[in-house]
C-alpha cells in the first residue's frame, strides 16, 4: 500500500486531531466513522512514529485503546443486532463527541491566528510609571507584582539550594542584613539595575539567601532600590534609587 | 495652531499615563463632583486631531475601553527598539487553548485537557507568561483546581473590545457540512457576539 | 496643520510604544543602514509642535535620555486613574506580610516581625487601612497581642472564597516547573542600565 505519509510529525497536537485528519483527508462522515479503518490507520501512524524513534506521548496510546476498545464493543453481537435500535448507544458516541467539541476550537484557534496577525503590528501606549507618577508614594506602587508572584521568585530561588543546608535549629550563621546590603550595593557600581537572579545566583546558602532578600525588602523599604518587572513570571529587576 | 479644549486634554492625559484601556466609567471617577465629560465624543475628537496633524500614533478602540497604539508603519522601529524582533506569534496549541478557555472561562486546568486530549501544562505556563491568561479563584469540583480566565492583555493582543468579540464557535451541523469543502475559509472573523459567546462571562 | 517629517514620526512612535527612555545609541540601532536620525533636534521639534499645539503632554528628559510625560496639571486625574483602575496597589513589603498573614492566620504582630525580620507596624497598618486585614480578637500569649486576619475584601480581589483556596506551594510548583526552560532566557543580566532620572526637567 502506498500511501503518501506527508504527515507532518509536528503538527499534530493530539491523538483528536490526528483523528480528524484521516476523517477529513478519508472524507469519512464523523457521525459513522469506519472504526475498524480508522484504527488501523491510526496504529500504522503510531507504528510509523515508533520506527523514526519518535517518543509516542502517553495521549497517543491510550487512544490507541479507546480505538480498539471501541472496535472491540461494535464487534459485540449486542451491538450489531440492536444497531437500528435506538436505545442501545453506540460506542462511537462519546468519541465523536469529543471530536466534534475539539473541532470547534481547532477553527476558532485558526480564528485568532488572523486576529493576531491583524493586530500585531500595532503598539499599546507603553508608559514608564516611574515617571509619570513621580509624585506618588513609592509604598502605594506595585509594579505588577502578585502573591502569587512574590511566592514564586522566593520560592525559585530557595528550591535553587541543596535541602541539607537547611537549618533544623536555629544557627549562627556568619551573615546579617549589613553584609548582605553591601553585598547588593557592589552591583551597583557599574549600573544602576541589577537582575534579581544574578544577585542571588552565587549564593548556595539558604539561610544566606534569606538573609539578602530580607536585605533586598530593607532595602526598598527605604527606599534605596525599588524593584519592578517587565512582566508577569519575569525575572524581577532591582535599580539602585539615587 | 489651537488651544484644545480642556476635557480633551484631561483625557489624552490618561492616554498617556496609563497602559490601561479608558471607559467611561472609569474616567467618571476621576472627575470632581459635578465635572462630566463624554468620552466617546472626546476621543473622536483627538482622534481627528491626531489624524489631521499627521501624528504616528492614534486611539483605538479596544479591551473595553480607548488606548494610544501607534500606526502599522512604525512597527518595524518600534519592534526593533523594545527588542523583540520578532515578537513571537503565539502556537497553534497555544490559540486552540485561548479559544477553549475564553469560551469556557472561567475554566480548569483538567477540563483543558479533557477538550484537548492532550497534556496542556506547557502551554498554560506559557500563555500565563505572557499574561493572556490568569487564575482566577477555585473550582468547586474535587481538589478544588484552580480557574483560569484570560485577561486584558488578552483582548489587546487580539485587539477585541471583549470577548465576546472573538470569532464565534461554529455550530456541529457546519462542521459536518463543510467538512470536505472549503467553507471554513469563509467564516469571517465575526465581529458580534453569537449566542455561544455568552457564557464566557 | 502640517504634515510632520518622517524621522519625527518614528521617534514619537517609539516614544508612545516604549517604556523605556530613548537615547541616540538606542535610536541608532533602529534604523536602516545609511538612516540617520539627530535625536536632539527631533525631540526639540516634536516638544515644540506639542507645546504649540497644546498638548498635555511633553518630552521629558531624564538621565537615561527621553521619555513621554504628562504636565503637572493632569496628575489629579492621573493619579486617580491609575489607583482605580488597580494599576496601583501594594508595595512590595506590604505583598509579603499579606501573604504571611493568609498564610498564617490569625498571627500576631511578634510573629509577623519575626518571619519578616524588620519592622511591620507600618505595613500592617496600611494593610488595615486598605481593608485587606483585620484584627480578629487576642492570642493567649503573653500580652495577648492582637491577632491579623485577611478579609473578604481581600479574598474576593482574589476571586477566592476563603483564605484555604490560595495557591498551594504545590502548584506554585508546577507553574514553575513548565516554564522553567523559558525563564532560564531571562535570567541574564539586564544589558540596560540607567541612572535614575531626575524627575524634572
Amino acid at each position: 500500500m502506498e500511501r503518501k505519509y506527508q504527515i507532518n510529525l509536528d503538527t499534530f497536537e493530539g491523538p483528536l486531531d490526528l483523528l480528524l485528519y484521516f476523517i477529513k483527508r478519508d472524507e469519512l462522515n464523523i457521525y459513522d466513522i469506519p472504526i475498524a479503518k480508522i484504527t488501523r490507520e491510526y496504529l500504522e501512524y503510531l507504528n510509523m512514529m515508533h520506527t523514526l524513534d519518535l517518543q509516542i506521548a502517553g495521549e497517543f496510546v491510550e487512544m490507541a485503546s479507546t480505538l480498539m476498545s471501541i472496535k472491540a464493543k461494535m464487534l459485540l453481537p449486542r451491538f450489531s443486532e440492536a444497531s437500528e435500535n435506538d436505545d442501545i448507544e453506540d460506542p462511537r458516541n462519546e468519541l465523536v463527541q469529543r471530536l466534534l467539541e475539539y473541532q470547534q476550537y481547532k477553527e476558532m484557534g485558526k480564528e485568532m491566528k488572523k486576529l493576531e496577525e491583524e493586530n500585531i503590528s500595532y503598539f499599546h501606549r507603553n508608559p514608564n510609571l516611574t515617571y509619570v507618577d513621580r509624585n506618588i508614594d513609592a509604598e502605594e506602587i506595585l509594579h505588577k507584582i502578585s502573591l502569587f508572584d512574590i511566592l514564586t521568585a522566593f520560592k525559585n530561588v530557595l528550591d535553587k539550594i541543596p535541602d541539607e543546608s537547611i537549618p533544623h535549629e536555629v544557627q549562627l550563621e556568619d551573615v546579617n542584613i549589613d553584609d548582605q546590603t553591601k553585598y547588593l550595593y557592589t552591583f551597583f557600581i557599574k549600573k544602576s539595575k541589577v537582575n534579581f537572579s544574578t544577585v542571588v545566583k552565587t549564593i548556595k546558602n539558604r539561610v544566606v539567601l534569606i538573609v539578602t532578600f530580607v536585605a533586598i525588602l530593607e532595602m526598598i523599604k527605604t527606599q534605596q532600590i525599588r524593584i519592578y518587572q517587565t512582566d508577569l513570571f519575569e525575572d524581577f529587576i532591582i535599580e539602585k534609587v539615587e | 495652531m489651537k488651544t484644545i479644549d480642556i476635557n480633551a486634554k484631561i483625557v489624552e492625559a490618561i492616554l498617556i499615563a496609563s497602559d490601561e484601556a479608558i471607559t467611561q466609567t472609569k474616567l467618571d471617577k476621576c472627575l470632581d463632583e459635578g465635572h462630566q465629560i463624554d468620552l466617546g465624543t472626546t476621543i473622536k475628537y483627538l482622534n481627528n486631531f491626531y489624524e489631521k496633524s499627521d501624528r504616528s500614533f492614534f486611539i483605538m478602540k479596544v479591551a473595553g475601553g480607548y488606548l494610544l497604539a501607534t500606526h502599522r508603519d512604525y512597527e518595524k522601529y518600534i519592534r526593533k527598539f523594545i527588542n523583540r524582533s520578532g515578537r513571537i506569534r503565539l502556537s497553534y496549541a497555544a490559540l486552540e487553548t485561548l479559544a477553549i478557555i475564553s469560551y469556557k472561562q472561567p475554566i480548569t486546568h483538567p477540563e483543558i485537557e479533557k477538550i484537548r486530549g492532550v497534556n496542556s501544562g506547557g502551554v498554560i505556563s506559557t500563555l500565563m507568561e505572557r499574561n493572556l491568561v490568569a487564575v482566577k479563584g477555585r473550582a468547586n469540583s474535587p481538589g478544588r483546581p484552580l480557574l483560569y480566565v484570560t485577561t486584558e492583555d488578552f483582548l489587546k493582543y487580539f485587539g477585541l473590545n471583549s470577548s465576546s468579540d472573538l470569532p464565534r464557535l461554529k455550530e456541529l451541523d457546519e462542521i459536518i457540512h463543510g467538512k470536505n469543502n472549503k467553507s471554513q475559509k469563509s467564516a469571517e472573523p465575526n465581529p458580534l457576539s453569537e449566542e455561544k459567546a455568552d457564557n464566557d462571562k
